[in-house]
């Protein structure tokens, strides 16, 4: 069982990113679960989303999760909410950041000893999607730092779960991944 | 129906009115259709009654104002003609009486005991209106 | 207009809301009227958009509260059509008046219903107090554990709602957000092969046959209400069972997928189980197979069913288990908790030996963990080792502060 | 477009085969059935019809017996108009999927509900059919009071009658409150036509069915409907206290087309003092009293600026 716990904020697509993630994982045969903790919070507020990934059918509806990796796609949540909670000893995290890895555990403490891993996904979407909306680019960085598939078959998987978006922002997701799968450290 | 067990009815407490099926109800008379004993059609408000109107043909000038104001389908009109009374659903409000415009009345309220034949026979004579 | 078929992939990941909008899609709805309310809106919307796609034919009519949706649900299923909605939590409680009135009449009408907690406090998240809300009120009540079977129990819903000799509204159950948000793989249908299914709506004391006009909703009064209320309870109690189960059967064979009246894992050699509804129930099979690995004997039963109550199935799953716990995720309002009583009331006069005890969990979607559920099936364990009940009879699992326990 | 009946005069429309039956449960002398079957015998069309609960409904589908000849529906006090509704979605619906069983025919929807179904409970429902647009019509049999229920006030009740909830009494002449405006606010909803109606005036009233039933989307009928047994008059008084309740002018007899364009479709030729109306009725009895003499004066204040209101609103052709 793989499980990845997502901090984002409501607006920003973790939702969206769980789901297209498990869209894809699921085309290989396997099985997944995607969910998120909601409340009546509107755009803006702290969320979570969760993944989970298994060789054998998912019947597991607990919540509660000691995860394997943990996304944290807006830059502030690493201060404010607890992405640390119910870690694991080799639970890796993907944060999005401007700084580098080092300059972030130095500022959050709590990351220190843990695997972490940093890219600039606002940043990356800013720029290529034309919102931020970091979810994609966190997926491009998942797919470097896990190694699950080949980075070309998880762009062509994406095409099509974006499939009803306009070409563009197709072309520039797929730009987005890429650049988060090159540029997480 | 009165004794009709639960086994025994349409589900859902529908009731229909027609037995069969009926094509143009606004171009049936009711003599014409085939009302089920479900409707009220089939039943009666005799015994509502404590006077009854009584028809007396002589006088009356087809006005159709008792028709268009009986709140109880009673007065039975056909070819444009008032031709008697539906005694089965009639409940005795007066109001065919009130509206009728003819002077004597050609309704006119009774008690219920009363006969047909013996009040016609002495039926008012026409009212000079004071001036 | 024709409208166009959709292509699915064998498996497509999906939460229980956009499973149940494919459904309703693939059933051919001909109209929904609908009120919006978190955690159910996206199985209207998801209608209202295949309307807007082309990709259904019907009247989508958004309405201006609950009640009127049920109500605009009812004058177009009199008028003889397939009809559906969805609600949850509060638009179910507004709707309340109106279920009755829906089964009352015998119109098939199928209504999601995705599980949330009923304020005050005011609550979003899942539990099943509108589940409950609903159960005497006369509708058929299938219960989904995750996103497949919300998919799947909707033509079966349909396929017995409209039945001749049914002729019963049926609720679709889903847990709030943890079905209705969760998206996992579900196996579809192609839309021929789903609609085949259920078939063409075949009217019945329809409205719109001009040549047999009909009157619904008459004034009964004590000369003839109760006759009408047994019949409706009579077709309950013994015409729905054999029909749902035929439903399960044709589906099984259509789609290889076996849904029971109950639901039995693990109860053949079982010596403590649980008897649970909603995601529950697959949290707890993943646990009591973990039990079953650490020496406890463990089993679960889901209702599946929830209306008509299954007491000969609930009976005979039980029959010679030790330890049973009634898990109930509704505020029991100063009583044993709903599940905890009927499985009381199917238990006694029988010859088992037992032991019962209830367990109130979940409110406002608060988590039922693994752990949780080790612990249960521990607890239940030292029952049997003791040959009796050890704790009180009704207990709170997950609640913050002192130990909760009554009876 | 099915044709409409043509009615030149009475007699011709005394040729009308009623949809509606006698050995009803209505009090003798109600005004409600009159209202039923001048609006049912409009049209020769088919019909879909539904009632909230109340006084018609209850006394007209008391089981094992129906006094509708159409197909009828009654669902609850508030949901008379979305009942209707529902079953106009429906024929859309099947309309378009080529499944109606008699595809030729062009059914009218007809929702007929009291003044506490139509202006207090059963509001909401209403306002959201009109503002839908659906191709119903709504007649309130208005009687300005919870007769069904036994007489409570309701926001149709007028000021000074006394009501089981408003009662007259030593220190209370009754009703405090005047009557709501439901045919401005449901106008005001932007509907195709809105009216106001009674039962004497059958040929203003058999017209604006007419012209409601032919125009596409929702319509809005507000009819006086006197209730023997609350207003307290003779049953068989009916239609006098009607001819008053339109000839005072306490019931103007008018129409708004698509909400705003106001038409008086009945002048009386002789307007009758509205103390005549008011003392006809035994609801109003306490008003003639020394101490509460003023409010009959106010009452007509109220009627004359109403009727000016209305004129100046006909005029100014807004």
């Amino acid at each position: 069982m793989l499980e990845i716990r997502w901090h984002s904020r409501a607006g920003q697509g973790a939702v969206t990113g769980a789901k297209g993630l498990a869209d894809v994982i699921s085309t290989t045969g396997k099985h997944v679960q995607a969910f998120a903790f909601y409340g009546s919070a509107k755009r803006g507020a702290a969320m979570t989303a969760y993944n989970r990934v298994d060789e054998e059918i998912i019947m597991n509806h607990e919540k509660y999760m000691e995860p394997d990796y943990v996304f944290v796609i807006d830059p502030a949540l690493v201060y404010t909410s607890d992405v640390t909670i119910n870690g694991k000893e080799d639970t890796k995290y993907i944060i999005t950041t401007h700084m580098s890895t080092d300059e972030l555990i130095a500022s959050q403490p709590k990351l220190k000893g843990k695997e972490v891993y940093t890219v600039d996904c606002i940043k990356i979407a800013q720029e290529t999607i034309g919102r931020p909306i970091p979810n994609t680019p966190m997926l491009g960085a998942f797919m470097k730092i896990s190694g699950m598939y080949d980075i070309e078959f998880f762009k062509e998987s994406m095409v099509r779960i974006l499939g009803k978006l306009p070409q563009k922002i197709i072309d520039a997701n797929m730009i987005a991944i890429q650049r988060a799968y090159d540029e997480v450290k | 129906m009165a004794n009709t067990g639960w086994d025994e009815f349409e589900i859902g407490a529908m009731l229909r009115t027609f037995e069969g099926s009926i094509d143009d109800i606004a171009g049936t008379l009711q003599e014409d259709r085939k009302y089920t004993e479900n409707s009220s059609f089939s039943a009666s408000v005799a015994d509502w009654r404590i006077e009854k109107p009584i028809f007396a043909k002589d006088y009356c000038i087809d006005c159709q104002f008792c028709w268009i104001y009986c709140p109880d389908i009673s007065i039975i009109s056909r070819d444009k003609k008032m031709i008697g009374i539906d005694m089965d659903h009639c409940k005795g409000c007066g109001i065919c009486v009130e509206v009728c415009p003819t002077n004597p009345k050609s309704l006119l309220m009774f008690p219920e005991q009363a006969d047909e034949e013996t009040e016609i026979a002495q039926w008012p004579a026409k009212e000079t209106k004071e001036k | 207009m024709a409208f166009d078929k959709m292509e699915l992939r064998d498996i497509e990941v999906w939460d229980g809301n956009f499973a149940a909008a494919q459904a309703l899609r693939q059933c051919q709805i001909d109209v929904v009227a609908a009120y919006p309310i978190t955690p159910s809106t996206p199985i209207v919307e998801g209608y209202a958009k295949f309307l807007a796609d082309n990709y259904v034919e019907g009247e989508f009519v958004m309405v201006e509260s609950e009640h009127a949706a049920m109500s605009g649900c009812i004058g177009a299923a009199a008028a003889g059509g397939r009809v559906a909605t969805a609600t949850s939590s509060q638009g179910f409680a507004l709707m309340v008046e109106t279920l009755y009135q829906a089964s009352g009449m015998r119109l098939p009408i199928v209504l999601n219903v995705v599980n949330r907690a009923l304020a005050a406090p005011l609550n979003v998240n899942g539990d099943h107090s509108d589940m409950y809300l609903g159960r005497d009120s006369g509708w058929i009540q299938f219960d989904s554990y995750c996103p497949q079977d919300a998919y799947d129990l909707n033509f079966i819903a349909f396929r017995v709602a409209e039945d001749h000799d049914v002729r019963l509204p049926c609720m679709v159950h889903q847990d709030g957000f943890m079905t209705s948000h969760t998206a996992q793989g579900v196996h579809t249908m192609d839309d021929d092969t789903a609609y085949s299914f259920v078939g063409d709506f075949k009217p019945m004391n329809d409205m719109l046959d001009f040549e047999h006009p009909v009157t619904h909703g008459v004034q009964t009064e004590e000369d003839w209400h109760f006759e009408h209320k047994a019949r409706q309870h009579n077709d309950l109690m013994t015409k729905v069972m054999p029909k749902i189960q035929a439903a399960f059967d044709d589906f099984k064979t259509l789609t290889g997928r076996e849904y029971n009246i109950v639901e039995r894992y693990d109860m053949d050699d079982a010596d403590v189980c649980v008897v649970c509804m909603g995601t529950s129930v697959e949290t707890a099979r993943e646990v009591a197979l973990e039990m079953r690995a650490k020496g406890i004997k463990a089993g679960v039963v889901g209702i599946r069913v929830v209306r008509p109550f299954p007491f000969f199935e609930i009976q005979e799953a039980l029959k010679d288990v030790k330890a049973i716990a009634a898990l109930d995720r509704s505020a029991p309002g100063g009583a044993p908790g709903m599940l905890f009583n009927e499985i009381a009331g199917c238990l006694f006069n029988t010859d088992t030996k037992a032991l019962l005890s209830g367990y109130i969990y979940g409110l406002g979607g608060r988590d039922l963990t693994k752990k949780h559920l080790v612990d249960l099936f521990t607890e239940l364990q030292a029952n049997v080792d003791a040959g009796k009940v050890l704790t009180p009879l009704q207990q709170f699992i997950g609640v913050r502060g002192p130990k909760l326990q009554f009876l | 477009m099915s044709e409409m009946k043509k009615i030149k005069n009475l007699k011709e429309f005394s040729t009308s085969a009623d949809r509606f039956e006698g050995a009803n449960l209505l009090c003798p002398g109600c005004a409600h059935s009159i209202i039923v079957r001048e609006v049912l015998n409009a049209t020769n069309d088919d019909l879909v019809l539904s009632a909230s609960t109340g006084c018609l409904e209850v006394c007209t589908a008391v089981y094992p017996y129906t006094s509708w000849d159409a197909s009828w529906i009654h669902i609850g006090f508030e949901n008379g108009s979305t009942a209707v509704a529902g079953a106009e979605a429906m024929y859309n619906a099947l309309k378009n999927k080529g499944r109606l069983k008699q595809p030729d025919r062009n059914p009218k929807f007809v929702s007929f509900a009291g003044d506490g179904a139509s202006y207090d409970i059963g509001f909401q429902w209403i306002s959201g059919c009109m503002e839908r647009g659906h191709n119903i019509m709504h007649v309130v049999l208005d009687n300005e009071v919870y007769a069904n229920t036994g007489g409570q006030r309701s926001s149709s009740t007028p000021i000074g009658s006394s009501a089981t909830t408003s009662p007259a009494g030593r220190v209370s002449y009754g009703e405090k409150k005047n009557k709501k405006d439901m045919v401005a606010i449901m106008a005001s909803h932007g509907i195709p036509y809105s009216a106001q109606v009674a039962p004497n005036k059958w040929k203003d009233m058999v017209k604006k069915i007419q012209h409601g039933m032919a125009v596409d989307g929702p319509v809005f009928i507000n009819a006086v409907s006197p209730c023997t047994t609350e207003w307290k008059f003779d049953p068989k008084d009916t239609m006098m206290l009607t001819d008053l309740s339109t000839d005072s002018l306490v019931f103007p007899l008018y129409e708004i087309i698509d909400g705003h364009e106001l038409n008086i479709t009945y002048r009386p030729k002789n307007v009758v003092p509205v103390e005549e109306y008011l003392a006809a009725q035994g609801r109003f009895k306490h008003l003639f009293k020394d101490e509460y003499k003023y409010l009959i004066k106010e009452w007509q204040e109220r009627v004359d600026a109403n009727w000016a209101y209305l004129n100046r609103r006909e005029e100014a052709r807004v």
